[in-house]
């Protein structure tokens, strides 16, 4: 059996935030129970979520994501006993500099998915694609990239400023 | 009483039906594993050719046409034991309504003719008057049925008692049920509903 | 400039299916810094490893990409095998082309361009790598086993005839769990008591083995070969070093009257109490909640009485540190209770039973306690609601198992044979009786369990029903059972005397709670989870901490003795060395950055993070930064996403090597 | 007199009410009125469809029960049900299409209108057990039923399946034992109060509805019932209309009046025997009551 591709107008670049421990473990696991997602995801492994920079977001979305999903173990189930803690009250500031910054929340998935949810994982995945799809291409900072040759390195004053609040 | 053999292959087990019945019922034919609580506890298991898990069975494989032959999806009571105490959550009581549904369209002949034009008539009256008016629907059903003299005995007390109403008006927003009615069988004949 | 080497393998088919293998090789062979890449069957057999051995040689390869499966399969083999080859095996990294790409996806286009999207990443990122040197840890050669069940009580034994000492803690006032609670045992019959019971005492009598009962885990902390851990021990009210178990108290004490837990509440027991004759140790506890001179501050009777003075109303908590450097978990299970919510559904299971309204409806382990010797009525059946012995008596299986609509789906797996066992001790001790058995499927698989079963119905006259039950009703002093015969396809209706419910095996309640102190991870019904379903059943995901019973999922007693043993010679495989290699994943201080700010500090939740002084070399204290203590670092990052300078740095997750991956697409 | 009610409700009667269950609207109506709740009858309701409709055709089943939630919507107050089946159709339709977005877009598509479906659906047990309490029903009893022993008949479709009516537990229901036991009645611990009486055979089956009501009047009066007490017209017409023919083919005597809950209710805060519908009944109840000098 050949399934053909469904042709969509735009196919979205989603860039995947995951910890290794659950969301990893638990996109493995869609895969050996054969669950079926779009392909639009590329996966990026971090020993935890308390690992994941906000700046690696700017920087994915810079680099021409269309969405991006950070997700780690569920509150209470971390690896590291709290770095997904760490990481919920880091980003939750972080939305707000974002939303400063132009971009539409609705591009910016959390969430939380344990090893044992691989079904999970194929909804996440599945859901912000659709719905990154109907949204159309992320202008907004390729834009600024073209504009700033932005390296992703924090040295404008306002970024700054926002990023010691977080 | 002599059984047909059941010649089970990929071209005799209607799955299409199955997933009719699914999409109609919105619960798992698959899910069933057949432990039997739902024949254990339904009040009219007894009347049944068919006990409830056995129709899940026939269905299971398939095999519609066994189970539209016989009576038991016109027996059922839809009293919901079955679907209430089902440890699977098999709900039980919606795929005999689909059942019914799709034994209903098909127009097949039914061992339950009884209970096919009482419902028959009960959804006629909705649909003429709005409402129901048992004196009408209890004569109409003994006539259509050629039980002329069915529970005579019963006529009288009830009107005495005033329990029968002679006399009935109709909805004055009739039109609107007639509309809901239309509207149904419009979206049917294009194939938007089951 | 770099000399990568790609090896992208098909899998078998696994890969090759959907993934277009060799011109993701092609592809990748022409990014910058690549210097060799080929596809090949099985990089993971002897001739793939060799491949890649030979290709570092030949090829002068300084970095390697394997693209294969996921990391947490096989990314320890290829390292390995990086390593022979003479490379730092951190200059390997693993591109996830199966689980994340070629499982998941069935257009062969989009899983092509997305292979080559992921190897490229990976080919990317490993330019970044840098060599890690292996990090070496002490080992603490003692180890903590929670749970003194058989599986707790097995374990301890094998570690500690192997020379090491072993702190075992035990929630109940005694060892012994569930298995000291049951008659007789399946497929052999012999009696409960009789087997377990002499390695309790050889627990009790170990040199290497240090009891704590009546005790919980408080605080859990440290890292493999290294753990710290809390233990509370509740207050007893007896001096266990005084005690000499004469028993006296108990005889004397006025409270009488108190449903025993042990014997599933139908037996009684006294305010100062050992659960059971056998306890382990034989020192009695007070029940605090039942006694009198607590409730009141009027009786003491049990401390008048005890000669060597040993009863102690002051005694309080205590909470002890123990140091060690594997932990067994050993928790076991409860059995699913009927009259309460489980865990994950809406309702309360099985009023249509009538169980606890009607006095002859109980559990398989209330069944358990009438048909042991040790029991409260010596091991005769007897109704619990007159006394009377019943002579038709129904079982009814898969109460609470294979039930979704109660919240659990899985099989319990032992009910099919312990009720074939209850019908069989039934039909020895009421010989004019007839049990019958209500049942969906019998899964007897295990060496001699299905003749077992098949003797209950061909030797000992069970007489098995496929059906279910839907209701239970009293009807003067029997008990109407209405079920179905599915294979006949009729109502079954039997007037009963007893009925016994088969009741499901859940986790321990706290179960969870245990899991987060221990850093563990659990599923959805709270049974823990092993590290690999197939290749790892007694590890934890965490290092260090391995599984042991029927707390990973539902066992019997063969099958838990030997995952006991097996979580035993794990721990002696730690023990073996002196020195534990672990993964250099830590975090490093750029001091040269770091201000001294500390939120570092603050977020670490393994207080790896120290406070060092700089001084010059006239002693001046020059400024004061954070030090990572790599020994205690567990590697998560968190104090790098925090750091407001950007001083400290995760080895092998650095900004470098992410920002390299995110450029690449 | 004109004091203000304490509680509104929308009134869907349902088609038993107006014509074979006239006593059980008649005593609902002069209850709510003794107990100063609003009961606004919904102004040209349809019929639910019951249980034929959903029997055959569950598109029109939810259609019609969408279509009275809508005319209930236009009334204050939550919709007021007396019949255990249209309750139960109500509620059922409120479910599925909470959880069918096909099937929501179906109905909306045959009704030619938005789907107002947030209304509580409450059945006069919930009225009097949760909203007005049982203190308050208590408080206003000036003749307790001391001494009557009564039978609470669920019937099926009160609690089930589970989740959907949400009245009470769907296995071991006490609600309507807490009502009576309010207002001073006896219950009677008994084993058929949640067997199907087979309502739905009554016109095309009736042979099958003697022999399951015969069971379920054979447990009353085993267990010592002095009455039965419903909460649906279906069952009370098996039970009450067909008993003395279930008596003359199961060659027994039952004698046992059936009552709905508001007649009984009614009786222990003071109405008298014409605004209970009392002589509606079939099994002539005035015996009993006097015995236990009731009226």
């Amino acid at each position: 059996m050949h399934p053909e591709k469904q042709t969509h107008d735009f196919e979205p670049k989603i860039i995947a935030f995951v910890c290794t421990w659950c969301t990893y473990a638990g996109a493995d696991l869609a895969g050996t129970s054969r669950m079926q997602y779009p392909a639009n995801v590329r996966v990026l492994k971090f020993p935890c979520t308390g690992r994941i920079d906000p700046v690696f977001i700017l920087k994915a979305f810079q680099q021409g994501a269309d969405g991006v999903l950070v997700s780690g173990c569920h509150p209470g189930d971390c690896h590291y006993i709290a770095g997904n803690f760490h990481a919920r009250r880091r980003f939750a500031a972080f939305r707000k500099l974002l939303e400063f910054v132009g971009v539409d929340l609705n591009r910016l998935q959390f969430s939380w998915v344990s090893a044992a949810e691989g079904g999970k994982w194929v909804e996440v995945v599945t859901d912000l694609t659709e719905k990154v799809r109907a949204m159309g291409p992320m202008t907004e900072f390729k834009e600024l990239a073209m504009e700033e040759q932005w390296s992703g390195a924090i040295n404008t004053p306002e970024l700054k400023e926002a990023y010691s609040q977080i | 009483m002599k059984k047909k053999k059941m010649i089970i292959s990929q071209e005799t087990m209607d799955v299409d039906f199955v997933r009719k019945v699914e999409a109609l019922s919105g619960t798992s034919v698959r899910r069933c594993f057949q432990c039997g609580k739902c024949s254990a506890g339904c009040p009219m298991a007894t009347f049944m050719e068919h006990p409830p898990n056995r129709v899940v069975r026939l269905l299971q494989l398939g095999q519609w046409q066994r189970i539209l032959a016989g009576r038991s999806i016109w027996y059922c009571a839809s009293c919901e034991t079955c679907s209430t105490r089902c440890p699977n959550k098999v709900h039980l009581a919606s795929i005999m309504d689909a059942l019914r549904k799709l034994s209903w369209d098909a127009e097949g002949a039914s061992k339950e003719s009884y209970v096919q034009l009482a419902n028959k008539l009960f959804l006629q009256n909705i649909r003429t008057y709005g409402r129901q008016y048992e004196m009408r629907l209890a004569a109409v059903f003994n006539v259509k049925s050629g039980q002329f003299l069915k529970d005579l005995m019963l006529g009288p007390k009830l009107l005495a008692k005033g329990k029968l109403k002679m006399f009935h008006r109709k909805n004055k927003n009739l039109s609107e049920i007639e509309k809901i009615f239309s509207r149904i069988e419009e979206m049917r004949k294009k194939g938007e509903a089951l | 400039m770099s000399r990568i080497g790609v090896f992208i393998c098909h899998c078998g088919e696994n890969i090759s299916r959907t993934v277009d293998v060799e011109r993701v090789a092609q592809q990748v062979g022409k990014m910058p810094g690549v210097a060799f890449s080929t596809d090949y069957k099985y990089m993971c057999s002897d001739p793939g490893q060799n491949l890649l051995k030979k290709a570092i040689q030949e090829q002068n390869l300084t970095h390697v990409v394997v693209a294969a499966c996921s990391p947490r399969m096989h990314e320890k083999t290829f390292r390995k095998a990086v390593e022979a080859a003479g490379l730092n095996p951190f200059l390997c990294e693993m591109a996830n082309i199966r689980e994340h790409c070629s499982w998941v996806h069935e257009n062969r286009e989009e899983a092509t361009v997305k292979a080559t999207e992921i190897v490229g990443m990976m080919v990317e990122r490993v330019k970044k790598n840098r060599v890690l040197p292996t990090i070496t840890v002490p080992v603490t050669k003692r180890s903590l086993v929670i749970g003194g069940g058989i599986a707790g009580i097995q374990a301890a034994l094998d570690i500690a005839d192997c020379g090491h000492e072993v702190i075992l803690v035990e929630r109940e006032p005694s060892i012994g769990g569930h298995m000291a609670q049951l008659s007789e045992t399946f497929p052999t019959l012999d009696c409960s008591q009789c087997i377990m019971t002499p390695k309790m005492v050889d627990v009790a009598n170990h040199p290497n083995i240090k009891l704590y009962t009546y005790s919980e885990i408080e605080l859990v902390e440290g890292y493999i070969g290294n753990f710290q851990v809390t233990i509370k021990k509740r207050a007893r009210s007896v001096d266990e070093d005084k005690c000499t178990g004469c028993g006296v108290c108990m005889t004397k004490c006025p409270q009488k009257k108190i449903p025993n837990k042990f014997d599933q509440n139908i037996g009684m027991r006294t305010a100062i109490y050992i659960p059971f004759p056998q306890a382990v140790p034989n020192t009695p506890v007070i029940d605090r909640e039942n006694c009198t001179m607590f409730k009141t501050g009027k009786c003491g009777v049990c401390q008048k009485v005890c000669g060597p003075g040993a009863v102690d109303f002051e005694q309080q908590d205590q909470l002890i540190i123990e140091a060690v450097g594997a932990i067994v978990v050993a928790t076991g299970f409860d059995l699913y209770t009927i009259d309460e919510k489980p865990k994950g559904s809406l309702i309360k299971g099985y009023g249509e039973f009538g169980h606890g309204k009607i006095p002859d409806v109980i559990d398989g382990m209330t069944f358990e306690r009438l048909a042991s010797a040790s029991g409260p009525t010596g091991g005769k059946i007897l109704r619990p609601s007159d006394g009377k012995e019943p002579k038709q008596i129904v079982f009814i299986q898969c109460i609470g198992s294979r039930a979704r609509e109660k919240g659990i789906s899985y099989c319990s797996k032992v009910c099919c044979m312990y009720t074939a066992k209850h019908t069989m001790l039934y039909h020895h001790k009421v010989h004019d009786g007839q049990a019958y058995v209500f049942f969906m499927d019998a899964r007897t698989p295990g060496k001699s369990y299905d003749e077992f079963w098949r003797r209950s119905i061909e030797e000992e006259e069970a007489v098995y029903i496929r059906g279910m039950v839907s209701r239970l009703y009293q009807k003067g002093d029997k008990i109407i059972v209405r079920g179905s015969d599915i294979a006949v396809g009729v109502q079954v209706e039997i007037e009963a005397d007893m009925v016994v419910l088969a009741t499901a095996i859940q986790p321990q309640k706290g179960a969870d709670t245990l899991a987060q102190k221990l850093g563990i991870s659990y599923d959805k019904y709270n049974f823990y989870s092993e590290a690999h379903a197939k290749l790892r059943p007694v590890e934890c995901a965490t290092a260090g901490i391995y599984l042991a019973g029927a707390c990973q999922g539902p066992k019997d007693i063969p099958e838990t003795v030997s995952q006991a043993s097996a979580a035993a010679a794990k721990v002696m495989t730690l023990f073996s060395k002196d020195l534990l290699e672990r993964e250099p994943i830590v975090a490093r201080v750029k001091e040269s950055g770091c201000v001294g700010c500390f939120a570092c500090k603050k977020v670490c939740a393994y207080g790896a993070v120290e406070e060092k002084e700089i001084r010059d070399r006239q002693g001046n204290l020059i400024k004061t930064v954070a030090f990572v203590n790599p020994g205690v670092c567990a590697g998560c990052g968190t104090c790098q996403a925090t750091c407001p300078s950007k001083s400290v740095e995760l080895d092998g997750y650095t900004d470098e090597q992410i920002v390299a991956m995110i450029e690449s697409l | 007199m004109t004091r203000p009610n304490i509680m509104e409700y929308s009134y869907y009667p349902g088609c038993s009410l107006h014509a074979s269950a006239g006593e059980y609207d008649l005593s609902t109506r002069e209850l709510f009125k003794k107990l100063a709740i609003g009961l606004t009858e919904i102004p040209d309701w349809f019929c639910c469809g019951a249980t034929p409709a959903h029997n055959v055709d569950e598109l029109l089943s939810l259609s019609l029960c969408a279509k009275n939630l809508e005319l209930a919507d236009k009334i204050e107050g939550d919709v007021a049900v007396a019949c255990a089946a249209c309750f139960s159709r109500l509620k059922t339709t409120q479910h599925v299409l909470g959880e069918s977005d096909v099937k929501r877009k179906q109905v909306e598509k045959a009704l030619d209108a938005p789907l107002k479906l947030d209304g509580k659906v409450k059945h006069l047990l919930e009225i009097l057990a949760k909203d007005l309490g049982l203190e308050r029903l208590a408080a206003a009893v000036n003749k307790p039923l001391t001494g009557l022993k009564v039978a609470c008949y669920y019937g099926c479709l009160l609690t089930r399946p589970t989740d959907v009516p949400d009245l009470d537990c769907v296995e071991a229901p006490t609600i309507m034992e807490r009502v009576i036991e309010a207002v001073g009645a006896e219950t009677v611990p008994w084993t058929h109060r949640l067997e199907c009486c087979g309502a739905n055979f009554t016109l095309s089956r009736p042979g099958v509805v003697l022999q399951l009501t015969h069971e379920i009047l054979d447990s009353a009066k085993a267990a010592g019932a002095d009455c039965i007490m419903v909460g649906c017209p279906l069952c009370h017409g098996n039970l009450d209309i067909r008993q003395k023919e279930i008596e003359k083919v199961y060659q027994t005597d039952y004698n046992l009046p059936v009552f709905y809950l508001t007649q009984l209710v009614g009786l222990s805060v003071g109405l008298g025997s014409k605004k209970l519908g009392l002589d509606a009944m079939i099994v002539n109840p005035t015996p009993l009551l006097k015995e236990k000098k009731l009226l």
